[in-house]
Parts: C-alpha cells; sequence; structure tokens
C-alpha cells in the first residue's frame, strides 16, 4: 500500500446492482463465436472482458506437421474473407525463407486479386458495421451485392469464392482466364457508383452520426503501444501502411494515398475504410493498365517438397485488416520447425475493453463492429 | 340511398341487416359483437397483409424479391407463417415465471385490439362513439406497458428484462410528446371525440389540421412518437436484435410469439389511424369530387400509406442508442410539442392568416435551436474532413 | 438542417426500390432451383479420378504413386497399390477412397498429380442422406471419363491432353530411340565380319 | 345492484387483497395495477368516463409502472420471490392503520349522508374543461399545482443528472 493514500470503499445509496451478462458466444452481432462477458452498471460498462478460443483450430500447429505447399489452404481459412492476402503473407515468408523471384507478371497479378480482396473485406465490414448499428440489413445486402460480384471474379479466376487457394511460392498457381481482366475493369468501372450510393445512404445520416462519432475512441498512443494496425491504426491518426513503410511487392510503383482519421472513432473507421476503397480502385487501375505478359511462376521454384534451407523468416504485408504476418523458421525439413502468425484482428481485439468502457451495450456493438475482426483469425 | 351512399355505408347496412334476425332484447348485444368481430377479422387480416408487405417490401428495399414461393407472388406466405408458428414448439424456460410468461401476450393483444373502438373508419362506421374516444385511445394504450413488462419480467433471461425495461421507458418518455401533439387537434376542434374531429376536417385537403403550421409539426411529433411507441425502427431498442437479441421476446416463441407480433402491427396500424383522424382528415377524401369513392377506403388508403412509410423507414435507418432516444423524446418533441400547443392556442384565437408566419418563425427557431442543442458540439450534418499520410 | 442525412438515405432505399424493378444489377437474386448460375471453368468442387478410354477401372491413369495421399492438406485420400497374382506391385490402385467430408476442395491433389490422374470436378449438387458411408467415396464413384472432364473444364482438358499426347510421343520416341540404340547394339555391324 | 357492478367489486377486493398479501413484489405490483384497472372499469361502470379513463391512464399507465420499476430497481429481480416477513407488530400496525382510514371515510360518509343516484350531475368533459379553467379560485389551484409539478421535475433532473464525466456522450 502506498503510503498517505488511503483507498476507500465508496458506496452510494442511489448505486444499483451492478449487473453481469455474458454476452455470446452465440449472439447475434458478436461476428462468429466470441464473447464478451461484459458487468453492466445500469447499461454503462464497467468491465468487458473478451472471451475467445472458441474457434480454435490449432492452425500453427497443424502447418507445423503438413508440408509448406499443404499451409496455403489452411491459410485461406484464417480470415475467411480475405484467403488471398492470407495467401499472400504465406507466400511472402516463404519466399523470404528459400529466396525466389516472383516474376513480375505475378506481382501484378498479386497485387490485382489483394486489392480486389481489400474491397470484399471492406464492403463487408461496413455492411456489417450497420447491420450491427441496427439497420435491417439493407446497407449489408447492398453491400453484399457488391461483394458477389468480386466473388465471381475470384471463382473465374481461381476456382472458389473464397478459399482461393490461389497463390505459390515464387508466384501464382494460374494464368490469368481469357477475358478475365475484362471483367475485373468492368466491376471497377461499377464500384464507384455503389460507394457513392453507399454514401449518400450513410455518412450523412444523422442516426449514424449520433451512434458511430464519439464512440469506442480509441487514443493514437494506445493505438501505438498495444500495436494495433491497419484501418484501426490510421483511424487513430497514425499514418502507417505498410504497403507505403515496406514498400512490399511492387507498390512503390503505384500512385496512391493513405487516408487517416483524427478522432479515432467508429466513425473514423468506418470512413477510413470508404476512402480505402477508393484508393484501392485507384491502384487496380494503374495495375491493369500495366499489367505485363511473361511468366507467372518463378521456374526455380517448386511446390511440392520444398525444403527451404535452415533459417528464419518473417513475411508481412497490409491486410484488409492490418499487418499481417508470418513467420517461419525452417531447419531444412519438408514442413517448418515454428510457424507463427500475427493475426491483426486478434491484435485489434485487445483494446476492446479500453474502448468500450463507460460506453453502454449498444456502443460496445458498435466498437466490436468497427474494430472489424473474423473469429477465423484470432481464435486460428 | 344513392348507390354510392349505399356502398359507402354498406358495412353499417350489413351490420343491421344481420342484427334484424335477432330479437329485440339482444340486438344491441349483436351489434357490438358483429362490429367487434368485424375489427379483429379486418384488422388482423391487415396484419396478414402488412406482414407480407413489410417483407416484400424490404426485400425490394435490399435488393432482392422478397417471399415468392408460396401461392402466386408469395402471397400466402402469411398463411404459411401462421401455420408455422401455431405448430411450434411452445417452449417455456425452466425458471420462468409461468404465469406472467403466458398471460404477457394476452394482456398485451387486448388493448391493442380495444384501440380500434374508437377509430372512426369511416362515415358513420365506428365501433363506439364516445365523447372522450382520444382519450380512451391514449388511455388504453397505456396499458400495454404492463405486459411488456410482464413478458420481461416473466421470461427470466437478462436480455428480456434489459429489453422490457427499456421498452418501458421509451413508451412513457414518448407517450408524453404523443399526447401533447394530440392535444393540438383537441383544442382546436374542441372536441375529444373522434367523430367530431373528422367530421371538423370536412370540405378538402386543405381543411385537414397537418395543413396548419401547427399541424405539420404536430403531425410530424406524432409521427415520431408512433414509430417509438410501436417499438419500430429506428426506435426498436426494446427489441435491438443485434445488442438483445430479441428483447422481451427472447424467450417466446410459436403462438405466443406470433400473438407479440400481432399486437406489434396492430399498434402500429391502430397509431396511424389516430393520426390519421387526428390530422388526415380522417375518412375524408381530399377533395370533394372524390367522394363518390367510399369514405373507408380513404382511411385504409391513408392507412396503407402509412404502413408504406413504417416499412421504409424500417429499411432504411440504423436504430438510435438508448440515452439518445430519450434525449430525442425529452430535449427535442417534448419542448416543441409544447410550443406547438401554444401556437395551436394563437391559431384558434387568431383565427387568421397572421398566425401562419409567427407560427414558422417560432416552430423553424425552436427546430433548428433544439436541434443544435441536440447535437452538441458536433460539427454541422457531422462532416468531417480526412486527411491523407504522406 | 436535422433530418437531410436521414432523408437522404430515405431516397436512397427508394431509388433501389425502384431500380430493383427496372435494373437487372439491383435484383440479383437467382431463383436456384429453377435456375442456376453457369459456373465457370475454373471452378472446382471435389476431385475425381481421370480414365482414358471406355471402361473405367482398366483405364484409370492412376498409377497409384500416393503422392496426391501424402500432400493432401487435410489427409483425407486413402491409396492402397493393387497386387498381383506374385504379390508384385501394379501401377493401379486397389483402393481409392476420398472421405469427402473432409476433403476442403483445396485442390492441391489435383496440382501435384504427375500423370493429371486426378482432376478437380464441378458438381455442387451433393447433398445425400447417408452421412459416413454416403460421404466416403471410391475409385468407383470416382472414376469419370477423360470426355466428362472435356466437357467440364474443356482448355484445361485440352492442354492436359496435349501434354499426354507430347509426353507419350517423347517416350515412344525415347523407346523407339532406345530400342534403335538397343538393336544397333545386338545387331552385329554389318561390315564387322568382312 | 347488478351483476357487472359485483363481478367488478370483486376483482378489485380479490386483486386488492392478493397485492398485499402474495410473497413476490413483482406480482404484488401487477395486482396493484390490476385493482387499479378494475376501478378504472368500475368509474366507467357509472357512467364517470373522464374520471374512469384519467385512472386507467394514470394509475394503470403510470402509478403501476413506477411501483413496479421501484421494485426492480430496489432489489434484484432474480431475488424478488424472496419472502418479505411478515411478523405480528406488522399485522397490527397495519390494522390500526386501516381501522383509522376506515374509520375517517365511514365517518365522512355518515356526515354527507348516501348521495343519492338520480341526482349525480350529467357532466360532460367541457363542463370539467370549463370548471377548471374559466373558474377563479380554480385556475389558481390548477397554476399551483402546475407550479409544483414543475418544482418536482426540476428537482428529480437534478436528482438523476449524471456525474460531470458522463455529460459528453449523450447527444443524438
Amino acid at each position: 500500500m502506498i503510503p498517505g493514500v488511503s483507498i476507500e470503499e465508496k458506496t452510494d445509496p442511489l448505486q444499483g446492482q451492478i449487473l453481469e451478462v455474458s454476452m455470446g458466444p452465440h449472439h447475434p452481432s458478436t461476428h462468429g463465436v466470441f464473447r464478451m462477458d461484459v458487468k453492466l452498471d445500469g447499461e454503462r460498462i464497467v468491465s468487458l472482458k473478451p472471451v475467445f478460443g472458441y474457434l480454435h483450430r490449432n492452425h500453427e500447429k497443424i502447418a507445423e506437421d503438413v508440408s509448406y505447399l499443404g499451409s496455403i489452404p489452411y491459410t485461406d481459412r484464417l480470415d475467411y474473407l480475405c484467403s488471398l492476402t492470407n495467401n499472400w503473407a504465406y507466400c511472402l515468408a516463404v519466399e523470404k525463407l528459400s529466396g525466389f523471384e516472383i516474376p513480375e507478371r505475378a506481382e501484378y497479378i498479386r497485387v490485382i486479386v489483394g486489392e480486389l480482396t481489400r474491397l470484399v473485406n471492406h464492403t463487408c465490414l461496413m455492411g456489417f458495421f450497420v447491420q450491427d448499428l441496427g439497420a435491417m440489413g439493407t446497407p449489408l445486402m447492398y453491400a453484399f451485392r457488391e461483394r458477389e460480384k468480386i466473388l465471381d471474379l475470384f471463382e473465374g479466376l481461381t476456382g472458389a469464392r473464397m478459399m482461393c487457394n490461389y497463390m505459390r511460392f515464387g508466384g501464382v498457381r494460374c494464368d490469368l482466364p481469357v477475358g478475365w481482366i475484362d471483367e475485373v475493369k468492368k466491376v471497377i468501372a461499377a464500384f464507384p457508383r455503389f460507394l457513392d450510393e453507399f454514401e449518400s445512404l450513410l455518412t450523412q445520416n444523422e442516426i449514424l452520426i449520433a451512434r458511430a462519432q464519439g464512440v469506442g475512441v480509441l487514443s493514437k498512443e494506445l493505438a501505438i503501444n498495444a500495436g494495433i494496425t491497419g484501418p484501426c491504426l490510421r483511424a487513430s491518426g497514425v499514418g502507417h501502411d505498410l504497403r507505403k513503410v515496406d514498400a512490399y511487392s511492387i507498390y512503390s510503383r503505384f500512385d496512391f494515398k493513405v487516408p487517416i482519421g483524427a478522432h479515432g472513432d467508429c466513425y473514423d473507421r468506418f470512413m477510413i475504410r470508404l476512402l480505402e476503397m477508393r484508393e484501392s480502385l485507384k491502384i487496380l487501375d494503374q495495375a491493369i493498365a500495366a499489367l505485363p505478359s511473361g511468366q507467372i511462376i518463378d521456374p526455380k521454384a517448386k511446390s511440392r517438397g520444398l525444403r527451404p534451407k535452415a533459417g528464419e523468416a518473417y513475411g508481412r504485408i497490409e491486410a484488409p485488416k492490418g499487418e499481417l504476418g508470418f513467420y517461419l523458421i525452417s531447419e531444412g525439413g519438408p514442413s517448418p520447425y515454428r510457424y507463427r502468425v500475427r493475426p491483426p484482428s486478434l491484435i485489434n481485439l485487445t483494446v476492446l475493453e479500453d474502448m468500450c468502457l463507460g460506453g453502454t451495450v449498444a456502443d460496445a456493438i458498435a466498437t466490436l463492429g468497427s474494430i472489424d475482426i473474423v473469429l477465423g483469425e484470432v481464435d486460428r | 340511398m344513392t348507390l354510392v351512399e349505399r356502398i359507402d355505408q354498406a358495412p353499417l347496412l350489413l351490420q343491421r341487416w344481420a342484427v334484424s334476425f335477432f330479437p329485440a332484447l339482444l340486438q344491441p348485444w349483436v351489434a357490438m359483437l358483429i362490429s367487434a368481430a368485424a375489427i379483429i377479422g379486418v384488422f388482423a387480416s391487415l396484419f396478414a397483409l402488412s406482414t407480407l408487405a413489410e417483407r416484400k417490401g424490404l426485400g425490394r428495399i435490399q435488393n432482392r424479391p422478397g417471399p415468392n414461393r408460396v401461392g402466386p407472388f408469395g402471397m400466402l406466405q402469411p398463411l404459411a407463417d401462421g401455420i408455422k408458428m401455431l405448430i411450434k414448439e411452445d417452449i417455456v424456460p425452466l425458471r420462468a415465471d409461468k404465469v406472467l410468461h403466458f398471460l404477457a401476450p394476452i394482456a398485451l393483444i387486448v388493448p391493442s385490439l380495444l384501440v380500434y373502438s374508437v377509430l372512426p373508419i369511416g362515415r358513420n362506421l365506428i365501433a363506439m362513439q364516445c365523447q372522450l374516444g382520444v382519450l380512451l385511445f391514449f388511455a388504453i394504450g397505456a396499458s400495454t406497458e404492463l405486459s411488456i413488462f410482464m413478458a420481461g419480467w416473466g421470461s427470466h433471461n437478462k436480455y428480456s428484462l434489459l429489453g422490457s425495461i427499456r421498452a418501458i421507458a421509451q413508451m412513457i418518455s414518448y407517450e408524453l410528446p404523443m399526447v401533447l401533439a394530440a392535444v393540438t387537434v383537441i383544442l382546436a376542434t374542441s372536441s375529444l371525440d373522434t367523430v367530431n374531429i373528422v367530421e371538423a376536417q370536412a370540405g378538402g385537403f386543405w381543411a385537414w389540421h397537418a395543413f396548419t403550421p401547427w399541424g405539420a409539426i404536430a403531425l410530424l411529433t406524432f409521427f415520431i412518437c408512433a414509430l417509438a411507441e410501436s417499438n419500430r425502427a429506428p426506435f426498436d431498442l426494446p427489441e435491438a436484435e443485434s445488442e438483445l437479441i430479441a428483447g422481451h421476446l427472447t424467450e417466446y416463441s410459436g403462438f405466443k410469439y406470433a400473438l407479440f407480433f400481432m399486437a406489434e402491427y396492430l399498434g402500429m396500424m391502430a397509431i396511424s389511424g389516430m393520426a390519421i383522424t387526428l390530422f388526415l382528415g380522417g375518412w375524408q377524401a381530399p377533395l370533394p369530387i372524390l367522394n363518390f369513392i367510399p369514405s373507408w377506403m380513404w382511411f385504409f388508403g391513408k392507412l396503407a400509406c402509412f404502413v408504406v412509410l413504417f416499412i421504409w423507414i424500417r429499411g432504411t435507418l440504423p436504430r438510435l442508442r438508448a440515452d439518445q432516444l430519450m434525449n430525442l423524446a425529452w430535449k427535442f418533441l417534448l419542448p416543441i410539442a409544447l410550443l406547438n400547443i401554444g401556437l395551436a392556442g394563437l391559431w384558434v384565437k387568431s383565427s387568421g392568416w397572421i398566425a401562419w408566419p409567427i407560427s414558422v418563425i417560432l416552430l423553424g427557431l425552436a427546430i433548428v435551436g433544439l436541434g443544435r442543442l441536440l447535437r452538441g458540439s458536433r460539427p454541422r450534418g457531422g462532416k468531417r474532413i480526412y486527411r491523407y499520410a504522406d | 438542417m436535422l433530418g437531410t442525412g436521414i432523408l437522404r438515405g430515405l431516397k436512397e432505399t427508394a431509388r433501389n426500390v425502384i431500380g430493383s424493378f427496372r435494373e437487372k444489377d439491383r435484383l440479383p437474386t437467382v431463383m436456384y432451383p429453377e435456375e442456376t448460375v453457369k459456373t465457370k471453368e475454373n471452378f472446382r468442387t471435389f476431385p475425381f479420378l481421370v480414365y482414358d478410354g471406355d471402361h473405367a477401372m482398366p483405364g484409370l491413369r492412376c498409377v497409384s504413386c500416393r503422392i496426391c495421399e501424402k500432400e493432401c492438406p487435410p489427409q483425407c485420400i486413402f491409396i492402397i497399390q493393387e497386387r498381383d497374382e506374385n504379390n508384385k506391385a501394379v501401377k493401379h490402385p486397389r483402393v481409392f477412397d476420398i472421405d469427402f467430408s473432409v476433403c476442403m476442395q483445396c485442390g492441391i491433389c489435383a496440382e501435384v498429380c504427375p500423370f493429371d490422374a486426378i482432376k478437380m470436378d464441378n458438381i455442387y449438387e451433393l447433398a445425400g442422406e447417408d452421412r459416413f458411408t454416403g460421404l466416403l467415396v471410391d475409385k468407383h464413384r470416382l472414376a469419370k471419363s477423360n470426355h466428362y472432364y472435356h466437357q467440364i473444364k474443356p482448355t484445361e482438358a485440352n492442354e492436359v491432353d496435349g501434354r499426354l499426347a507430347e509426353d507419350k510421343r517423347k517416350a515412344e520416341e525415347a523407346a523407339k530411340a532406345k530400342a534403335a540404340a538397343a538393336a544397333a547394339k545386338a545387331a552385329p555391324p554389318p561390315t564387322a565380319a568382312t | 345492484m347488478s351483476i357487472p357492478f359485483l363481478i367488478i367489486a370483486a376483482v378489485i377486493l380479490a386483486s386488492a387483497w392478493a397485492a398485499v398479501s402474495l410473497r413476490n413484489l413483482v406480482h404484488c405490483g401487477l395486482c396493484a395495477a390490476l385493482s387499479f384497472l378494475a376501478t378504472g372499469t368500475l368509474y366507467l361502470y357509472l357512467n364517470a368516463e373522464f374520471l374512469g379513463l384519467v385512472q386507467l391512464m394514470v394509475y394503470v399507465g403510470a402509478v403501476a409502472v413506477l411501483i413496479l420499476f421501484t421494485v426492480l430497481l430496489t432489489r434484484p429481480a432474480t431475488e424478488a420471490a424472496d419472502a418479505v416477513p411478515t411478523k405480528r407488530p406488522a399485522f397490527w400496525k397495519g390494522a390500526l392503520i386501516a381501522i383509522t382510514v376506515g374509520g375517517a371515510v365511514a365517518s365522512c360518509l355518515a356526515v354527507y349522508a348516501a348521495p343519492k343516484a338520480s341526482t349525480a350531475p350529467e357532466l360532460s368533459i367541457q363542463e370539467i374543461g370549463r370548471l377548471l379553467t374559466a373558474s377563479q379560485q380554480n385556475v389558481l389551484a390548477l397554476i399551483i399545482v402546475a407550479l409544483l409539478m414543475t418544482t418536482a421535475l426540476i428537482g428529480a433532473l437534478l436528482l438523476a443528472a449524471p456525474a460531470e464525466e458522463d455529460t459528453k456522450g449523450g447527444g443524438a
């Protein structure tokens, strides 16, 4: 006990009882099997403990058992909304480990599918977020309508809509089908219309503003200290984007900007994603225009029976949700000695309590929605 | 009686015809029973229709076709829903208060139906003409809060309890501005009788109360309160799915749930009916030329417009937070409604065009000022400028 | 002014309601059992075994090398090699089972197969009543003809056929060359005697 | 005495008895509400429409809800079923109060004698309104009541006002 400081039990006669509510694991707006142990004073949150692990699938241990190639389909299932960026981050780590060269065309294809994935993720997230605010699913349906078009593109390219399993060490699995680029162009051309409509439906809506502005504020300092990444960090006013910082792949060739917010509240996180989509569209336009022909995979690279030389590597990309990293240690065997994922959702989730304290249950739901978590990635 | 009048009065004539078969002693009772049966029959089928309209409308709003499998264009969907609800297992939680859990839906549906007795559906078509019709409407409406409390408390579920507490707080808060909005009409017509109120608005749409400055504001206030009273989006906090699962409905299933559902829609239509009666001329045609269309068709037409508006709003708006809801009621609607009563008094006393500019200026100032208060320190329209990192 | 944002939102939804009657883009629903979306050529679901010719079992391309079994990430393939009466391994699977309840449709088996014997199918209406044996699919149910493969994935199948033909030609040439060499070796140089 | 009157009276008495004798406070509150409701019905039956409807609106709509809220907020809902201790002294105190109040009512009735049913005035709502607002002493009383309620309202607002750090959160 610190001398001079006396801790006094304050008992307020008007103070009511604390109500404990266990929200989840099956609750309509916990985005999967996630639980929040919430203590409520009236409707104000006095304590919130996130409880997760209901969806734990032993991903990292399995990956240490199967071949390097065999882990790629498992990475699809981490953040199941954006499998392509998961593939990409993992391939980047393996490529670093084994020193493969990625052909020019493959890099462009990766950027194109990566940015399309960002569009998919952000449309979904915005829909879910507004759904959590109680909007009867209308924005969600509009978001899904657009997402569907991009998923069609993925199906045409990779054979699957969500579990794409497309990237390979040193390149990509297969070349673009005939006419695919034209379809992409069509989708991209129609996309701004959707964004405009979405903005006019929501961004000036008084109810959304009342519900999202000043709610779930994440300060710049806390965001940096807690290792928050992605749109959540940028909404708090830190201009940190790995596409600029690392300039991995060929992102240095594209002209795009990184939007940053000033308040770090739910509304900023929402708007930052909207603005990011517009930037993604710019990148897509440039990448499609400059798409070269050539090989799609490093001829030296081999997928099957890959045994990288002993060493370690950390590959990270700016996934739609934040910094997605894969850390691999190889002992020269057919499977990694250590395999570790840095999931952006999980780390962004750690500040949930700080953002929710003092707010109401409704605020907590909105904040959780604005963080953008996918339980597949949080629990792994 | 001309043919037009006959069609207009058809329900009444039918009732008289049916009653004439009974001995004189029983006739008032039979007439009453027939009125009640007609109300239950008509509005229950309207409930079915409006659920279908809601599902179809929401579907279209969300770019999907809505129910289209049962019957032609999905028209029989309400029937299928009804059968499903009837044959579903009725689950009562183990530790629930069985009696309250059972009584709550019944205690809710009775007042929801009772309020229709004072709504004039057409010329001479009213189940119970009562000197105090408007007061009766609100008095009976006030008792629905208890049944929601019974449902929430009887379910023995924290979400239910939270939901019902929210519901009651919300309904009590919004009842106040709603009644005050109705008071303006009572002031103008100096009558609490719904029939008199409708008759005071005869002549054409310019005679409707909605087309006076105080009437327009009162209608708007009344409508916002109606949304809240019937627990519809954006004020559907008591059953906020994303927060409280389904609020006081969480532990209900099967037919009891259907009763709650029905009560919600009946309440919505009753309040719309009251809004029509008070502000939109009730069963009066908007133009005297259109009087050949039966009066009850005008009433139901206006009711349909209201239902569509309800659905449209539900499909568009996110939900408010509980404290914001209270702020809206107490800091915005209540002062406006109070000011509005004063303006209605001015209108009645001056009975001329001088009240127009005064009302418009005062109301405009109040709305802008209170709106700013509600917005707090936020910039206009919540607009924010976003920077880009270098 | 308070409320303009709400009105704008209402306008937007009204536009969508009207649009849903007029634009295909605003009513993207496909009435599934009556109409279906044409799947893309790359679309993949579960693996199948390709056979050449008219008869499934003798025509299987699979040589039972068990690479797919090893590479399959969820380990859903089970293979036993055929043996002849002398207990000598034959290049043919005696058992080739895939557990569809475990398979995650990643397509790695098709990717690693050096003989183009296993490919990804595009059927998706697979609902059944039997959860265990119904989803454990043996080689008889897995076997599908090369013709079928051509039907569902013409581009890919043509490429595979071309490659196989090329391999075959090369193998034949090599065999011929080998035979020629052997023959050349075996036959005594005609001039030697003289 | 007609049959409807007997039924209504029976409901009032039974629910009032249940309201004070039931173990569960929430049930007590609901029974009180039922008793209010039946009283309102009785007024309606006696043709006192305005009084009856006001009884419904104020007592069923507001007072009963207030009672239930108080019950809920002062003790946890899950433990509400706990027995309310009923001791003999409480019973005797209650009996004393009941006798006092009953005696007062009875003496009043005795003083004014039984009213004749036929002379009950036909009081229309307009007349009530005129009585309340047009006659001099009633206006004064009305204004005093209004002022009192305003004071109470402001007092309630001050009591319920959130602590200083909470004030920034709200606003729609």
